[in-house]
């Protein structure tokens, strides 16, 4: 056994364990040297890039890995903590990593004038390690364990601009509501382990049978998860929130909305994926009740953003907004691939939300750093203070518009690869649903238009004489973006063969997640 | 392998900006037939407003909440229906999130 | 019947827990209901680990005559629980400390006036 | 905050070392008896957090940094981490119990039966518990100290 062979095989246990030490090493280092910090914290990014990349090789080439803690023959495996990864774990942790680091560049300008330095870094770390234990769990209650250290430290981090009334308020709002939801998870799990004596994904995939208690499971699992992914009408707190926490931090807590929306996926299609298509209810089979389901409250979602993203008069809770109808679309693409779960159409709109995934993260988390260096260069928020600002931010200027044209879904950029494929599958499910998409995507360019030209057009404000261009952290960040969105919107075939489809077909191939678990023991 | 397939359609971005590209190209062709009477650092090129002086930056802004004002104001029922449900009372978010379980409890036949 | 007041007390607690939180306006009182429904849940987890005579699951203090894993209660919820608690003390201090600063800031403790972020 | 009456601060001076080594004494029997890291961290931070409200968060500040309070809160969850990473290495495996049965600290194999406990067994999970009950004692005894300092300030309402 290599070197490499180690290191593959005690991946998915270092992801976790990487940045939670860097994490505590923080306030130690930082009481030393503030510039070595922001190293150490870049570099420990880094290296937990190298282990998901060494494990992505791995697992794309040879199927699920499992890791289980603390014992190498198991005697009871239902109670052992594990960790499972498979393609769509895969998936998930690039996109917080790449989150993660472009981050934390960012952060070397945009928070350095501010104190309270180390603790922000320590939080930003745990953020991140909850996160990727979120996404490589095989375990539903370590899944609730890391939700509940992303509520408190993602609270925590959107508190950060602690002089400002409206921070504490959009933090208490989240804490509020996330932990609500947490406990109705903790609920549900205790509901599942009454019943079958397991708690880990595989062996409860295996022997649900859905009872009563496994519908009160899937409703309370499906709705709680959903109200942290921002699904319209329980969207409300990710506006507060988005909008108030320091750029840099929404970026990591998009990855950490999109944790929860993996694990919608991963309930739906892995915990209830054996008896979905076969219970019955109204007689539908339940499958096609839980993708309508979605795809009305993806379609609102879409709607109510759209709508009332138009109206807002703060930059960053405008691209909230716009957020909110984003994760409409991918529950759009989701609700149609469960609807139509087997027929042709189904699979091309899950590997659409999936790409979307990427995108929505990628898009949406430009357009907060752009608002971030608006931040940073005027100190306003509000987009009727501002104009006349690409005349000296020329390079910020170009990375909006990148990140407009993105989010809008228009080629050749990555939000139309996606959005395509979307229209293209939900149109063979209901007509009237693709056109309701297409038309909020048209109203989403012109909002952003419309900031665009508030923002950056217009006359020359008097007051805005002597702005300067973003510091140099931060338009590395936002070229790295802008970057990986041109990428994906010119060549998303490459993205989709090497990340998107091996995804879907680990989520739809749940037999494989089982066996990997049951075999493995 | 650049082209992306739906199942029922394609999509190849680098046909596009190629197509795009002729486009532009024959678009400045026939830019090129137009007449070139610009003339740079003249009157010709002030704004014209019968006569009045042009207005300081500060009026001449048009500001962001003043646009879509047709929009918004073809669809105020909607916006107050939404902004009556918009209420920023945490109470409230906790009611939508019990109200969806209790409707999706109804749906699945739990209650 | 008794083996089932428990559960009955489970769904009580987490129904006062939510009336606290959607109808009462002080923002401790929201606080206590969040702590209740945490309360009622683990109420929840430790009922569903209990044997009735059971013993605690140690295994060198086991009375004599006690069959080995038969006679002791689970002790994985009791794990789940104690997690649990964990985690509800970092949320409460959490809660309770933002509570203080938007109480200066804001100048009450009201719900319905704290909507500076609306719409 | 203002210390209370001499009275209270007479019975908490002769409480407080009681409840320290109660706190100590559930930290270190964790691996034997109900308890562990977390629950006697709570202990002895409420015995600090007494200490608090009977002499006035003043006297304790004065005493006490809250930066070095942070750091030790550190070095906990350093610790924790790094017993799992020395399971890694150890016994191949993340929070490998590497200790156990090694006749080393903590590593001798525990009766089975109704025995009295034997403080030296459990290999590592000793050690974890007397890193969390460091960083517990620390990040509550912190959250304390900064929840009284900020409700004593005179401007409330700025």
């Amino acid at each position: 056994m290599t070197v490499l062979d180690l290191l593959i095989e005690h991946a998915p246990a270092l992801i976790v364990a990487i940045p939670l030490f860097g994490a505590f090493l923080m306030p130690l280092v930082s009481r030393v040297n503030e510039k070595l910090r922001n190293i150490l914290a870049l570099s420990i990014i880094c290296l937990t890039g190298f282990f998901i990349w060494l494990l992505a090789t791995d697992v794309l080439a040879r199927g699920p890995r499992l890791y289980i803690f603390g014992a190498k023959n198991l005697a009871s495996p239902m109670v052992r903590i594990l960790f499972e990864v498979d393609s769509m774990s895969i998936f998930m942790i690039t996109i917080t990593v790449i989150l993660a680091f472009i981050a934390l560049v960012y952060s070397w300008s945009f928070m350095k004038e501010h104190d309270g330095l180390d603790k922000y870094y320590t939080l930003v770390l745990l953020l991140i390690a909850s996160t990727l234990g979120m996404e490589l769990t095989g375990d539903v209650f370590n899944f609730f364990v890391f939700l509940e250290i992303s509520c408190i430290v993602s609270c925590a981090l959107i508190a950060f601009f602690i002089s400002e009334g409206e921070a504490l308020e959009a933090a208490f709002k989240y804490i509020v509501v996330s932990s609500i939801g947490a406990l109705f998870i903790l609920f549900a799990i205790g509901l599942l382990y009454a019943q079958y004596d397991a708690l880990n994904i595989a062996t409860l995939a295996q022997v649900l049978k859905y009872t009563f208690l496994d519908k009160i499971v899937l409703v309370l699992l499906v709705v709680v998860l959903g109200m942290k992914a921002g699904l319209v009408p329980m969207h409300m707190w990710l506006p507060d929130s988005y909008g108030r926490a320091p750029p840099s931090v929404t970026l990591i807590i998009i990855g950490a909305t999109l944790a929860s929306f993996y694990g919608v996926l991963r309930v739906i299609f892995t915990l209830y994926g054996n008896v979905l298509s076969n219970a019955m209810r109204f007689a539908l089979p339940v499958n096609v009740l839980v993708g309508w389901i979605l795809i009305a409250l993806a379609i609102i979602s879409i709607i109510v953003g759209v709508i009332m993203a138009l109206v807002q008069t703060d930059l960053m809770r405008l691209i909230a907004f716009a957020a909110v109808a984003e994760v409409g679309y991918m529950f759009l693409a989701i609700g149609t691939s469960i609807a139509a779960l087997g027929s042709p159409y189904a699979t091309t709109a899950l590997q659409g939300g999936l790409l979307h995934l990427l995108n929505d993260a990628l898009d949406i988390g430009l357009l907060f750093l752009v608002a971030g260096a608006l931040y940073y260069a005027t100190k306003k928020r509000l987009l009727d203070d501002i104009s006349g600002l690409a005349r000296n931010m020329k390079y910020t200027t170009v990375f909006f518009i990148i990140g407009l044209l993105a989010v809008a879904g228009m080629p050749p950029l990555n939000g139309f690869a996606s959005k395509f494929l979307i229209y293209e599958s939900v149109y063979q499910l209901n007509p009237i649903l693709s056109i309701v998409a297409i038309l909020c995507s048209i109203l989403m360019l012109a909002i952003f238009v419309k900031v665009f030209y508030a923002a950056f057009l217009g006359p020359e404000l008097p007051g805005f004489k002597d702005v300067k261009e973003a510091p140099r952290s931060m338009l590395l960040a936002m070229g790295l973006v802008a970057g990986l969105a041109i990428f994906i919107g010119l060549f998303p075939n490459i993205v989709i063969d090497t990340l998107v489809k091996p995804a879907a077909d680990a989520l739809v191939n749940h037999a494989q997640y089982i066996s990997t678990v049951i075999g493995g023991i | 392998m650049f082209t992306l397939e739906s199942g029922s359609g394609f999509w190849n971005p680098l046909l596009w900006i190629l197509i795009v590209f002729i486009a532009f190209l024959l678009l400045y062709g026939i830019r090129g037939f137009g007449r070139n009477t610009y003339k740079k650092d003249t009157e010709q090129t002030k704004a014209f407003l019968s006569g009045n002086k042009e207005p300081s930056p500060d009026e001449m802004h048009v500001k962001a909440s003043n646009l879509y004002w047709g929009f918004t104001t073809s669809l105020n029922n909607v916006y107050t229906a939404l902004r009556k449900m918009h209420t920023g009372n945490t109470s409230d978010y906790v009611l939508w999130f019990v109200i969806i379980l209790a409707v999706l409890f109804l749906v699945f036949g739990v209650m | 019947m008794i083996e089932y007041i428990p559960f009955i007390a489970v769904v009580g607690m987490i129904f006062i827990g939510l009336y606290a939180v959607l109808f009462r306006r002080n923002l401790i009182k929201i606080v206590i209901g969040i702590s209740v429904i945490e309360s009622g849940v683990n109420l929840f987890l430790i009922t569903l680990g209990y044997r009735d005579s059971g013993v605690a699951p140690i295994y060198t203090s086991l009375p004599a005559g006690t069959p080995s894993p038969q006679g002791m209660v689970l002790p994985v919820p009791q794990a789940l629980t104690l997690t649990s608690i964990v985690i509800g003390v970092a949320v409460l201090a959490l809660m309770l400390s933002l509570v203080m600063h938007i109480y200066r800031k804001y100048g009450t403790l009201d719900i319905r006036k704290i909507r500076r972020l609306k719409e | 905050m203002n210390g209370m009456s001499k009275i209270v601060k007479t019975t908490v001076s002769i409480l407080f070392p009681f409840t320290m080594i109660f706190g100590l004494y559930v930290i270190a029997h964790g691996h034997l008896t109900p308890g562990g890291g977390f629950q006697g961290g709570a202990i002895v931070a409420s015995g600090c957090a007494m200490l608090v409200i009977a002499y006035g968060s003043e006297w304790v500040f004065e005493r006490i940094k809250t930066k070095r309070l942070a750091a030790f809160e550190s070095i906990g969850g350093l610790g924790f981490i790094a017993v799992a990473l020395l399971g890694l290495v150890f016994s191949t495996v993340f929070f490998g119990n590497f200790l156990a049965g090694s006749n080393l600290l903590f590593g001798t194999t525990p009766a089975t039966g109704s025995t009295l406990a034997d403080m030296n067994t459990g290999g590592v999970l000793p050690l974890m518990n007397f890193a969390v009950g460091i960083k517990v004692i620390a990040g509550l005894f912190v959250i304390v100290l900064v929840m009284a300092y900020a409700s004593s300030q005179k401007e409330w309402n700025t």
